[in-house]
């Protein structure tokens, strides 16, 4: 009798597929509804950004920094601009320094707010999604009144910024933070603490601290697998040493350590955390010129810098190589949503094909960085 | 587009008054192909969202292609993706309609001049029937070029137009 | 906690001539210069010695160090002749929050590096862009092919300064 | 007086009555279902802020007749590689399988399309064709999602037909009769009378079944939820990991016979629960015919009670999909075999031992 032969069945997920977020394509290989590799295929958005760093000044670069994770565009800015400051070592006023970080923690919180949205949506959940994406709106409004952009700003310059706050800014922004509150205790009714939901997320795809290291994970992803780990607090830059707020940590709330519900559920813990420190920054910030420290002329002496940033994803950096001239003779850049691309395969393994989605959905990448 | 379309020699009212509920569900139920390529798809989620809500339009995304009448093309096409959305534009039934929306799909946009990967307009692979410009556009803009599209397809015909 | 210097004088001891020295950056940063077939080896040392614990690859990048004798052709179009490719090595250790820069430099005719993929799994993706975009091979590498661009694309290494694009790529015009 | 009695009157032709009669639910399904994708774009609408349909006819009221036009022009693509016979019979079969279901369906005492005695082991025998139309689709289809889609609706609905069946058997020992227009006419002339209050039966048998019948009720509105594929069970059709599922591949009208299938579904088995366990077509509180003496209006007070019932659980599926996520493949059968079918037998046994007593 001839043994029954079976065959692995290759499955292709993407570039169009509803949940890949973006033009991601996946090549699993299945045993029935089991996941035994997962190969992701990258680069259907590659926009060649690192070249045209090299072929323009650094001040023109900026535009083209939004457009790489186009969900955080003002922490891109705010990476960059932090980066070419240290090189040329400029300080720039007090004012601008709580503008950015009331800019940057906004951002984060716009951010988070469409992966915990899509990732209700990975699962099934619709209507989380568009809960937080009327209540984005309103983020997006107070930024548009600030710069005249939704979406990509340009506001973040070397040496300053763009344009000063609106004068209603301030009381619109102390206006939102209570109401987000409540969107945040109604998200939680809805989604996290749904039976279901927890039954898909709790204990799948669970990261272990030592692969997440070895895999250069950073941000939420890695302080879900139990690192207290945030560059806002063990690699200072700016002015985030005078605010007074926590680092969250993954604790298996309903599971493992470094499950997908942790590192959802750490998110939504981080949102909290943003309003906070947007709490302290909208009653401290000082008067002052936003644009005396923006320099004529950038031209940064020859070397070479690499300066990171705590991106709503994870370690945002930049390594800029000078050679003295107008523009850069190199700019690579630490894009998170990469590295943590990279991890997939790693954690899909015997996993099922629903899995995959819930996996993907909850390391929060946008193609727009991986691919770059 | 569409099999009866300018297959008719003469007109007469009854082609006309079929032409126009033709024509009427034709531009009141454009489902969408639920594709994403970069920024602009952000957009265009904000757009279906609670805000600004596609569905009044009729818009929903289906999420297979065999089952939607229009493809917005939102964001960069890369080389390596233009292929891919060919293939897309390829696999929507007929009548089928394009809307490119934002700057990198009408021609490139920022990456007109050193994006080696960039393919400069959707408009070289796939037929293009609006073009929003924006980077990225609107929400509002995005839905002037639906508008602008439902415009287009309330003057389909089915008359075959002379040739002078 | 240790200083670049100090860390730089435990690698010399241990390895001798692999590790060639200071490479000079005039700005905040100074890097260890390794020979390209010893890295493996000297990441993995970092990554285990009980003192050093270098645990996490912050960043791999490979630049094109435009050293080699410019040669402009009739179209106005340039290339290099000779030079040089160098790729650098952010790491650092979480536990005792140090960081160093390495440095490799290889020749661009012969551009060959021994691959860390098997030191920091990160090193995996990065290292197979900087095949991509510079056109550097790193050896006993698991899976070393074209990451970004197509698979077919047979124009050359994009971020290598005297790259120059095709005019088409599968019957789609790529200039503008 | 049954409409079939009232067309043989009329036509004096069994042929020609048996047809008319046959085609009335179709009179009822094709606006149902028109009516129930306009109904489900808004209630989601409405949940998450939105308005919905409001550009096609006063609040989008035409937005569903815009949809099925367009469809009807819409290109028939059939994938070269498709097996072209299965890939065109399954939409049909999907449709007839729960068109079927509708002839044994009470709409109200004067119309059953089949008063069949066995009516209760007919829709769950049945219902088996929309199984086999979307295995059909799925591997007709030659797209690996549909196939996956088609696998998991078989391996979904033949597991929840389990459960559906027990409780079906439960109802049976308490009613003795498989008819279910004797049922619905039996659960008569007031709301206690429904089974869900233990039915027509005397003593204090009735008091100890309420809370088994309960349980029944519960249990088989989940395995029917399951069974016409609605969140939190969509897994065939989920359209984050599978596209569409089965209908991947399907454009146009055929895609349309799918959609129209998944909501005259709903509704059937919508009205299958309540003629079970809420009294079918019965008004909860009597009839305004009977005190105005009017014996005409009766049949249509049972049809709009009847249509009531339907569109409500209807309306509680749609509230169900846009509030929760999906369960997960594994999930969904560990909820089957290992919670809802012992709790049904145990149920069963228990309700057995009361009618026993």
């Amino acid at each position: 009798m001839s043994v029954l032969k079976t065959e692995e069945m290759i499955l292709n997920m993407g570039p169009q597929h509803p949940s890949t977020h973006g033009v991601l394509r996946l090549e699993l290989e299945l045993d029935g509804e089991l996941i035994i590799d997962v190969k992701p295929h990258v680069g259907y958005l590659h926009r060649c950004f690192e070249k045209h760093c090299e072929a323009l000044t650094y001040p023109q670069i900026v535009p083209y920094v939004d457009r790489m994770d186009y969900l955080a565009a003002m922490y891109n800015e705010f990476g960059y601009a932090v980066t070419v400051e240290r090189m040329l070592g400029i300080q720039v006023p007090e004012r601008v320094e709580y503008i950015r970080v009331i800019m940057g923690e906004f951002q984060r919180i716009a951010s988070h707010l469409v992966a915990v949205g899509t990732y209700g949506l990975d699962i099934g959940a619709f209507t989380p999604f568009l809960y937080c994406f009327r209540d984005r709106e309103r983020i997006l409004s107070l930024f548009e009144m600030t710069c005249g952009a939704r979406l990509l700003y340009n506001y973040i310059w070397v040496g300053g910024l763009s344009h000063d706050l609106h004068p209603d800014f301030l009381r619109l922004a102390k206006e939102f933070l209570p109401d987000f509150k409540n969107t945040l205790s109604e998200l939680n009714n809805l989604l996290s603490y749904n039976k279901i939901f927890t039954e898909r997320t709790a204990n799948v795809g669970v990261l272990p601290l030592d692969t997440a290291i070895n895999y250069g994970v950073t941000g939420p992803n890695l302080r879900a697998s139990g690192l207290k780990w945030d560059l806002r607090k063990d690699d200072p830059y700016s002015i985030y040493d005078k605010f007074d707020f926590d680092i969250p940590v993954g604790q298996g709330w309903y599971g493992t350590v470094g499950d997908c519900w942790d590192r959802y559920y750490l998110r939504v813990l981080e949102m909290e955390q943003s309003v906070k420190i947007l709490e302290q920054a909208l009653v401290q910030i000082p008067d002052g010129n936003i644009s005396e420290a923006i320099p004529k002329r950038i031209k940064p002496p020859e070397g070479q810098i690499y300066t990171r940033v705590e991106n709503p994803r994870g370690e945002l950096g930049y390594f800029i190589v000078s050679k003295g001239g107008l523009q850069p003779h190199r700019v690579k850049v630490h894009a998170p949503s990469f590295i943590h691309l990279g991890l997939l395969g790693e954690l899909c393994k015997g996993h099922f094909v629903a899995d995959v989605i819930a996996i993907l959905g909850s390391i929060d990448i946008v193609l727009g960085e991986v691919d770059r | 587009m569409g099999l009866l379309d300018k297959q008719f020699s003469d007109d007469n009212i009854i082609l006309a008054k079929t032409e126009d509920l033709m024509n009427w569900a034709r531009l009141s139920s454009l489902w969408q192909v639920g594709f994403g390529l970069a920024c602009c798809a952000i957009e265009m989620m904000a757009t279906s969202a609670s805000h600004w809500d596609f569905d009044r339009f009729g818009v929903i995304p289906r999420p297979s292609p065999r089952q939607s009448d229009i493809i917005i093309i939102s964001g960069t096409v890369t080389l390596k993706m233009a292929i891919r959305v060919k293939r897309l534009y390829e696999q929507i039934p007929d009548p089928k309609y394009v809307i490119s929306m934002g700057s990198c799909s009408n021609c490139g946009g920022p990456y007109w001049e050193h994006g080696y990967h960039v393919l400069k307009g959707v408009d070289r692979v796939i037929p293009v029937d609006v073009y929003v410009p924006g980077c990225p556009p609107r929400p509002e803009a995005l839905l002037e070029g639906l508008l602008k599209l439902q415009e287009k397809i309330r003057n389909e015909t089915m008359v075959r137009k002379a040739v002078v | 906690m240790k200083t670049p210097q100090e860390i730089f004088e435990i690698l010399k001891q241990k390895f001798g001539e692999s590790v060639i020295g200071f490479a000079d950056n005039k700005l905040l940063e100074f890097a260890i210069e390794i020979a390209p077939l010893a890295i493996a080896e000297v990441g993995y040392f970092l990554r285990d010695d009980s003192e050093l614990l270098f645990d996490n690859l912050i960043l791999l990048s490979a630049l094109d160090d435009m050293t080699g004798k410019k040669v402009t052709e009739e179209d106005g179009s340039f290339r290099f002749e000779g030079g040089t490719l160098s790729v650098i090595y952010h790491i650092e250790s979480t536990s005792s929050r140090h960081k160093i820069v390495l440095k490799v430099v290889v020749p661009k005719e012969n551009a060959e590096i021994e691959s860390v993929a098997y030191v920091w799994n990160h090193a995996n993706w990065e290292e197979r862009e900087a095949f991509d975009m510079i056109g550097i091979k790193f050896l006993n590498h698991p899976n070393m092919i074209r990451i970004l661009m197509p698979y077919n694309w047979d124009a050359g290494y994009p971020l290598r300064k005297d790259y120059k694009n095709p005019e088409f790529y599968e019957g789609m015009k790529v200039p503008y | 007086m049954m409409i079939y009695d009232f067309f043989i009157s009329i036509f004096h032709n069994e042929l020609i009555a048996a047809f008319l009669n046959s085609i009335i639910p179709v009179a009822f399904i094709v606006p149902f279902a028109l009516f129930a994708v306009y109904l489900e774009r808004k209630v989601s609408a409405h949940m998450q802020d939105r308005l919905g349909p409001m550009r096609v006819g006063a609040h989008g009221w035409l937005q569903s007749f815009a949809d099925i036009l367009k469809l009807l022009q819409k290109e028939d693509i059939v994938a070269a590689k498709a097996d072209k016979k299965l890939f065109n019979i399954a939409p049909v079969l999907t449709f007839v399988g729960c068109y079927a279901v509708f002839a044994v369906i009470p709409f109200s005492s004067a119309y059953i399309g089949a008063n069949l005695d066995l009516g209760l082991l007919y829709i769950v025998a049945v219902s088996g064709f929309v199984v086999a139309g979307i295995l059909m689709a799925g591997w007709g289809s030659n797209n690996k999602y549909s196939l996956f889609g088609a696998v998991r609706s078989a391996a979904q609905i033949v597991s929840y037909e389990i459960p559906t069946t027990l409780v079906i058997i439960t109802i049976i020992i308490v009613t003795k009769s498989l008819n279910l227009y004797d049922l619905s006419v039996n659960q008569t002339s007031n709301m206690f009378n429904w089974m869900i209050f233990g039915g027509y039966v005397e003593g204090w048998h009735k008091i100890a079944l309420i809370p088994f019948m309960f349980i029944g009720f519960i249990i088989i509105y989940i395995s029917t939820l399951a069974e016409v594929n609605r969140t939190p069970f969509d897994i065939p059709e989920a359209e984050s990991e599978l596209v569409a599922g089965y209908h991947t591949e399907y454009s146009g009208m055929k895609f349309a016979m799918f959609f129209l299938a998944e909501y005259a579904n709903m509704f059937a088995v919508s009205a299958i629960v309540s003629a079970i366990f809420l009294g079918g077509f019965q008004s909860p509180f009597g009839y305004l015919g009977s005190t105005l003496n009017l014996p005409w209006l009766i049949p249509i007070e049972q049809f709009f009670w009847f249509a009531s019932k339907g569109i409500f659980f209807v309306f509680v599926q749609m509230w169900l999909r846009w509030t929760l996520p999906r369960l997960r493949v594994d999930q969904l059968m560990a909820m089957c075999w290992k919670y809802l079918i012992p709790i049904a037998v145990v149920n069963l046994l228990i309700v057995a031992l009361i009618m026993v007593l």
